[in-house]
């Protein structure tokens, strides 16, 4: 009980911390107090992790709807790692936009996402999910925009439209689901355990992977990542990419029918996560942004997190979900401190560059599998699901991609010091950074055990670290040849597909001209008159019909 | 029996043959006046149809009144203000539409069931109890009084949506659309003769209303049409919108018909019931209010809205 | 014909409180007008409270009840008296209409005042009286169970409607008045034609004696077909379902900001209202399965097409106006929801009430979320001194409350959770579903997008930090605020309340009502 | 054929006649004509089916006889309403059609 309590404790200081955003001096205020609100959720994932067992649920309605929420141990590990980097990023937020106007408006949206985000970790039925699913998503558009300058602008716009093009995918996949499912009962345990026998098991299979895909940045509707990010605010970067992603991470996990066995959806999905880890790579390496270099890298992880889903999905195998839930928290300490890094580096001399650089790279070439890095780690998880076959090698084959694309990001982010000799980042902006970096590096160790990973000195043998290495190391000379050779890459843009949609504007025009002028045809007097009639007669037409 | 049916097969072709005009006469005057001679003839069909509470309302209110408002709308219109018809298209879609209508109500008409249902019997079969003789003063006062209640309501409500098409700064005025610019002798005359036969027809017709045809919509509409004949002559003056003593004349009606029917809640067992004892003193003082209230507010309303001109 | 005596259960208490939610405005519309000058306002303030008072203690009678209230006026029994009755519908929407009109009437004071030094004025004299004539050709709708004393109640509402239209006078406003009058009239002409051949034919106005004669007269009367076909197209001209829409937006957009919210929000429901009620309780159930589906299809292409339009409108609240036009057409898909052959069979009364409660709860929160909106509008344009969307950049820094409030209820007309459009829209969803009936559901959804888009357009602006700090051209009274942000907050709050408790609006459905009775 | 059937022919083609005027007139006091046209139409139809159900006596069915009152009436508040809204509309813009506003 008193479990379920710190449940509600974990959402609740959120959503009370917004109210008191309603009063305008508490709102002007707030930005300094953001590295607060997450941490009740950090204490009651950190409870969960210490104690034996399930936390228990917190229902309401429990003989009908089953309305409420839950920990399980994958919502455990993200709701954990997600709070941290919230924290992180929202002292750093406090420092970054000091000074800057519309603080306040931040704040209330930083919250509004912060307590979506947090929520969908936990929340175990429909309602809750799709109510918290949309806070995320749809709040995360004020991060997204803040700026205010036309590219923020664009990028938000770009950003709402797949996002409730993705929300709209969900309804109907939840009422779907809703609708198959025997009884009342809203929980999404009840309602996924009656998916396979649904009469509408593949749309609403396919409408699930659309809607958890777009928000997890799978190709090809990962566009609104390279567009977003680089356009947010530095700490609003750091938890689009490291926890706004994670709830389309946690949506598969929650909604994927793990025991069904179902082959064709599984191979599908893991075709669709590889397809996205290459696609990513190739089109990161044309960016000169290293925000938009990493997003980019968001991408490609979380298609590799994918391809472990579909594979368990076909083999009807839980511990896809163990070991690709362990690789997604790694991706979200360090994606998180990555991006923090940038803006680190960006307020730092050149001169005084390397001690952000360097953990910086661990990091950054820990997304290949470096050795004693979290991200090693994270491979090693993975590695058994992957296996030893085709897609083993095509995950070898994206570690490699992956250190091309960090050592791209490395070579970029060196690039965009601060202009004026001697500046060094405030210790506002610096502090989050190490402790997030520090997280990455550290906590998968810690973690290990619920990756699904044995004792560490498995992981600490010879043949594993090179197994880790020569990827690496490959790598990095690829991006060695890419430094030479890569003025001659096309340059792609940011959102790269979008391009394709470059005439759906006029296109959209002219369908509203097109809609207006037959408004104005049918508001005249006498056609409406006629067609009221016609109305009618079709009406009576209708009835007598049915009369036969 | 023929030789009616010839009388009738006339009537409703002259009938037909003025709605033609009406909708194609090349002025709006012209279709007025088609319009007034129309709803005189439609009054006759009301008779041939055993309606005779009908015709009196529709010869006062549908060819009286409304001609009268209808020709003061026409005579104001700008002359060449017309605005293009529609396309032939268009004109030939609604014809075919309309035709489409009016031939199926033509058979829904002629397929209606026989003998037609009635509630006749059980209209008079109570009617005694009321002590009233006319069935449709039944209908309107006691059966259906909830009907006839807002009805009179919907009067002070149009008033009041008329008054409200005044101007801000003409508020508080006198209705100034009657009033002819200089009234002929003739009318002048016409407005001090009539007035009190008027008055006499007005009140006969709301007292007989109880056992024959008549009552207070119909006594009502003679006596304001009397008023306005006064006040189109400038004999008397229209009332000021803001006084109070009007406008406790207009709800007077309705507000007496609502006290009496909460009354009926002790009196009678429920809401406009009347107590069987003394149903009808109660009807009568409720029609001769609602003839006054109508009355006024039949004139008011073809009076306009409180005009600048004072 | 078991079933009309559970409809009117002998001993319903309450039953008299009908005859007040009628008479009550009537009575106080009269008083206001003799009283006339600063009294008007003062007497709908007070009777307001009463109103609410008496709709909370319909709705708890009836719920209480699980039966229709009842009651003969005059003691005359229907075919030959009229009766009034109040199902779970009914209780609802006069319900809504009393909390609707609470807020309008606490938002407009501040518009309709008399001006110091007048004893009375034009425009506030004719608000609060046709205010009060609205609500009671409102309840009149919803009590009424006699289909000409319901012709009435419809001219009653149109009369106070269009002066309402053009209270403001301007040569525009007083076109779109008159527009709205004669197409009303149309319609209203169509409604009694109807009336005629259904009595005709079966010698009754009475909803229930005619289902019942209705159902029980084998092959049915040709002229009850007509009847039915005419009324409903009536209805729909008044109910402004495209592509009957030509002077909806005029009209809604012309009136002042708490006139638009009445219009919007209560007086289009009332005839949609009244196709409800001679669809499922007046025609039998297999004759109207063809007529759903043509319903529909111009529900389906008024959501597009007036979400399309407003996404182009210049004006705030020409964009508002449109929406209703959108909006209004969710209303017809439930026609097709309830009335369909897969539902039938299949009524073990878990399944077939989802799309009626959808159905109803779309109304509801629809009613609140525009008015609330349209309320909001006035008071930006008061603020500003125009409504024109592409100035609407950097308001929310000005105007905090109001933005919020209009956030609020574009919450709910989009349908995100946790709002009662969302409860809405998830029912009609799945009741799209579960009859086979999915085409409905893209409809549906992609109406969706296109509110988010047009809110979106109204909201980004206004939630935007660049730019120059806009100037108010008059302070905003907080407590209007509070007034708009609270009936937002009723839209919002619908969705909360657990879907079981919606019972009410079931009770007095023919099928349900076995479930509320012992 | 009867006569009461002949005064029905001849309300439908009133309707019918009432209608198309409503729908073609460009002129608002055309379409306000119109609209009585079609609404005495339709009383004519409803006076008829009055007529057929005289019964006890009454050569006309009451009710219907006291509908078509109270009808007469509405229709007259309603030809009011729409005569003064087309005399403001004549006074501030000189026009007197509907359709020149889109």
């Amino acid at each position: 009980m008193t479990q379920s309590g710190l449940l509600v404790a974990a959402l609740g200081t959120p959503v009370l911390t917004l109210l008191a955003c309603l009063w305008r001096p508490v709102r002007e205020r707030m930005l300094g107090l953001l590295v607060l609100a997450p941490l009740p959720a950090l204490v009651v994932a950190v409870m969960a992790l210490l104690g034996t067992g399930e936390t228990a649920p917190m229902i309401l309605d429990p003989g009908r709807l089953q309305i409420g929420l839950a920990l399980d141990r994958p919502g455990t590990l993200l709701l954990g790692v997600a709070a941290l980097l919230w924290s992180a990023a929202g002292a750093y937020a406090s420092t970054y936009l000091r000074g800057k106007p519309n603080g306040g408006r931040f704040a209330v949206f930083w919250l509004l996402t912060l307590t979506g985000s947090l929520g969908v970790f936990v929340a175990a039925d429909l309602l809750s999910f799709y109510l918290t699913f949309a806070l995320v998503s749809l709040a995360a558009w004020g991060l997204v925009a803040h700026d205010g300058t036309v590219r923020a602008r664009r990028a938000g716009v770009v950003y709402l439209l797949l996002a409730v093009l993705g929300e709209v995918f969900l309804l109907l996949a939840f009422v779907l689901l809703a609708v198959a499912s025997p009884g009342d009962s809203l929980a999404i345990g009840a309602v996924v355990a009656a998916l396979p026998g649904s009469p509408w098991c593949g749309l609403t299979l396919g409408l699930l992977i659309a809607g958890f895909g777009l928000k997890a940045g799978l190709v090809p509707l990962h566009v609104w990542l390279p567009i977003a990010h680089p356009a947010a605010p530095m700490p609003a970067s750091a938890v689009l990419s490291g926890v706004i992603v994670k709830a389309g991470i946690i949506g598969l996990i929650r909604f994927l029918p793990w025991d069904a066995g179902l082959v064709d959806w599984g191979q599908a999905l893991t075709a669709i996560g590889l397809c996205t880890a290459f696609y990513a790579v190739l089109i990161g390496i044309t960016q000169a942004n290293p925000k938009t270099v990493l997003a980019y890298s968001t991408a490609s992880q979380m298609g590799l997190v994918a391809a472990v889903f579909g594979l368990g999905l076909a083999a009807g195998d839980g511990t896809a979900v163990t070991a690709g839930t362990f690789y997604a928290a790694h991706h979200l300490l360090a994606k998180g401190a990555l991006f923090l890094a940038v803006g680190v580096v960006a307020a730092t001399d050149a001169r005084r560059l390397w001690p952000v650089l360097v953990p910086a790279g661990l990091l950054a070439l820990g997304f290949g599998g470096l050795p004693l890095t979290g991200g090693f780690l994270a491979k090693l998880a993975v590695k058994p699901v992957l296996g030893y076959g085709l897609v083993g090698w095509l995950g070898t084959l994206s570690a490699i991609g992956s250190t091309l694309l960090m050592s791209h990001f490395l070579h970029r982010v060196a690039a965009n010091p601060a202009p004026e000799p001697g500046a060094a980042a405030a210790p506002g902006l610096v502090w989050p950074w190490w402790v997030m970096c520090l997280a990455a590096l550290g906590l998968p160790w810690v973690l290990a055990p619920l990756g699904g990973l044995g004792p560490w000195s498995h992981a600490l043998g010879w043949a594993t670290l090179w197994g880790g290495l020569w990827p690496v190391l490959i790598g990095g000379l690829l991006a060695l040849g890419l430094r030479r050779w890569g003025a001659h890459l096309p340059k792609v843009p940011e959102g790269d597909l979008l391009v394709l949609l470059r005439n759906a504007g006029r296109v959209a025009a002219a369908v509203g001209d097109a809609i207006e002028h037959a408004d104005g045809w049918l508001r005249r007097w006498p056609v409406a008159g006629v067609l009221l009639l016609v109305l009618a007669l079709v009406l009576w037409g209708a009835m007598l019909a049915s009369t036969r | 029996m023929s030789l009616a049916l010839a009388a009738d097969a006339g009537l409703a072709l002259l009938i037909l043959g003025l709605a033609v005009w009406t909708t194609i006469a090349r002025t709006a005057f012209g279709a007025v006046i088609g319009f007034m001679a129309y709803g005189f003839l439609v009054a006759l069909v009301w008779v041939r149809l055993a309606a005779v509470d009908v015709a009196l309302t529709e010869a006062a209110l549908g060819s009286g009144l409304t001609g009268v408002l209808l020709l003061g709308a026409a005579a104001r219109l700008p002359r060449d203000a017309a605005a293009a018809r529609p396309g032939w298209g268009l004109r030939l879609a609604a014809g075919v539409v309309s035709a489409a209508v009016a031939a199926g109500l033509a058979a829904v008409v002629l397929l209606l069931p026989v003998p037609g249902p009635t509630l006749a019997p059980v209209a008079t079969a109570t009617l005694p109890t009321l002590g009233l003789g006319n069935p449709v003063t039944g209908v309107l006062i006691a059966y259906r009084a909830i009907d006839t209640l807002l009805e009179s309501v919907v009067l002070v409500l149009a008033l009041i949506g008329l008054w409200s098409l005044a101007r801000d700064e003409d508020w508080g005025g006198r209705p100034d659309a009657l009033r002819a610019a200089n009234p002929g002798a003739a009318l002048v005359l016409l407005a001090q003769v009539l007035p009190p036969l008027g008055l006499l027809v007005g009140v006969h017709l709301f007292w007989t209303g109880a056992i024959a045809p008549g009552g207070a919509f119909q006594g009502g509409t003679v006596l304001a049409a009397m008023w306005v004949l006064t006040l189109v002559a400038g004999l008397t003056r229209p009332p000021r919108v803001g006084g109070r003593g009007v406008r406790l004349l207009l709800v007077a009606g309705p507000a007496l018909f609502l006290a009496i029917g909460v009354a009926g809640f002790w009196l009678g067992g429920a809401f406009l019931a009347y107590p069987a004892a003394d149903a009808k003193p109660l009807i009568l003082a409720i029609e001769a209010a609602l003839t006054l209230s109508i009355a006024v507010a039949l004139g008011l309303l073809l009076a306009g809205p409180p005009g600048a001109r004072e | 014909m078991d079933s009309l005596f559970t409809l009117t259960p002998p001993a319903a208490w309450g039953a008299p409180l009908l005859v007040t939610a009628l008479m009550l405005p009537v009575a106080a519309l009269m008083l206001a007008f003799v009283l006339g000058g600063r009294h008007a306002e003062r007497v709908v303030l007070a009777t307001l409270p009463i109103g609410l008072g008496v709709a909370v203690a319909i709705a708890a009678a009836v719920l209480h009840q699980g039966a229709t209230l009842h009651y003969d006026l005059g003691g005359w029994a229907p075919p030959l008296g009229v009766s009034l009755h109040a199902d779970g519908l009914s209780a609802t929407l006069l319900l809504t209409t009393a909390v609707v009109l609470c807020a309008v009437g606490l938002y407009a004071r501040a518009d309709f005042r008399v001006p110091s030094g007048a004893r009375e004025a034009r425009a506030p004299l004719a608000f609060w009286t046709l205010l009060l004539a609205v609500w009671a050709g409102l309840n009149a709708v919803f009590l009424g169970q006699d289909l000409f004393n319901l012709y009435v109640a419809l001219e009653l509402l149109t009369f106070a409607a269009v002066p309402l239209v053009c209270l403001r006078g301007s040569p525009q406003t007083i076109a779109a008045a008159l527009r709205y009058l004669l197409f009303a009239l149309l319609g209203s002409v169509l409604y009694l034609l109807g009336g005629a051949l259904f009595y005709g034919a079966y010698g009754t106005l009475d909803i229930a004696l005619l289902s019942a004669r209705l159902a029980s007269g084998d092959p049915i009367a040709p002229a009850a077909l007509a009847a039915a076909a005419l009324m409903t197209a009536g209805l729909l001209a008044k109910t402004a379902l495209f592509p009957l829409h030509l002077w909806l937006p005029p009209a809604h957009a012309g009136a002042p900001a708490a006139g638009s919210a009445v219009l919007s929000a209560l007086v289009v429901k009332a005839s949609f209202f009244l196709i409800l009620r001679l669809w499922f309780d007046v025609m039998p159930d297999p004759l109207t399965h063809l007529a759903a589906q043509v319903l529909a299809t111009l529900g389906a292409a008024a959501i597009l097409f007036g979400g399309i339009l407003a996404l182009r409108q210049a004006r705030l609240k020409m964009l508002i106006a449109y929406s209703t036009l959108a909006q209004i057409g969710y209303l017809f898909l439930v026609f097709p929801l309830v009335a369909s052959p897969a539902a039938a069979p299949a009524l073990d009364l878990v399944q077939a009430p989802g799309a009626w409660t959808g159905g109803v709860l779309q109304l509801v929160s629809h009613a609140f979320a525009k008015a609330a909106m349209f309320m909001a509008a006035g008071l930006i344009a008061g603020a500003l001194g125009h409504d024109q969307v592409r100035g609407l950049g950097g308001l929310g820094r000005v105007l905090p409350m109001t933005v919020f409030a209009f956030a609020l209820a574009g919450l709910s007309l989009m349908g995100l959770p946790p709002s009662g459009g969302f409860a809405a829209k998830w029912l009609l969803l799945s009741a799209a579903i579960e009859t086979g009936q999915w085409w409905w559901t893209l409809v549906m959804l992609a109406g969706g997008l296109l509110t988010g888009g047009y809110l979106f357009r109204v909201l980004a602006p206004a939630l935007s930090t660049r730019g120059p700090p806009l100037t108010l051209v008059k302070p905003v009274e907080r407590s209007r605020e509070l007034v708009v942000l609270g009936l937002a907050l009723c839209s919002v709050v619908l969705g909360l309340v657990p879907l079981s408790s919606f019972g009410l609006v079931q009770i007095g459905r023919l099928g349900a009502t076995g479930i509320g009775l012992p | 054929m009867s006569s009461v059937t002949l005064f029905g022919l001849c309300g439908a083609a009133l309707v019918g006649l009432g209608l198309f005027g409503l729908i073609v007139q460009p002129g608002v006091l055309r379409k306000i004509l119109a609209f009585n046209l079609l609404g005495s139409g339709v009383l004519l139809l409803f006076g008829v089916i009055a007529r057929r159900g005289a019964a006890a006596g009454i050569g006309s069915d009451p009710v219907p006889q006291a509908l078509i009152i109270t009808a007469l009436v509405v229709a007259f508040a309603a030809t009011v309403l729409a005569v003064a809204l087309l005399r403001r509309l004549v006074q501030e813009t000189g026009r007197d059609s509907l359709d020149t506003d889109g």
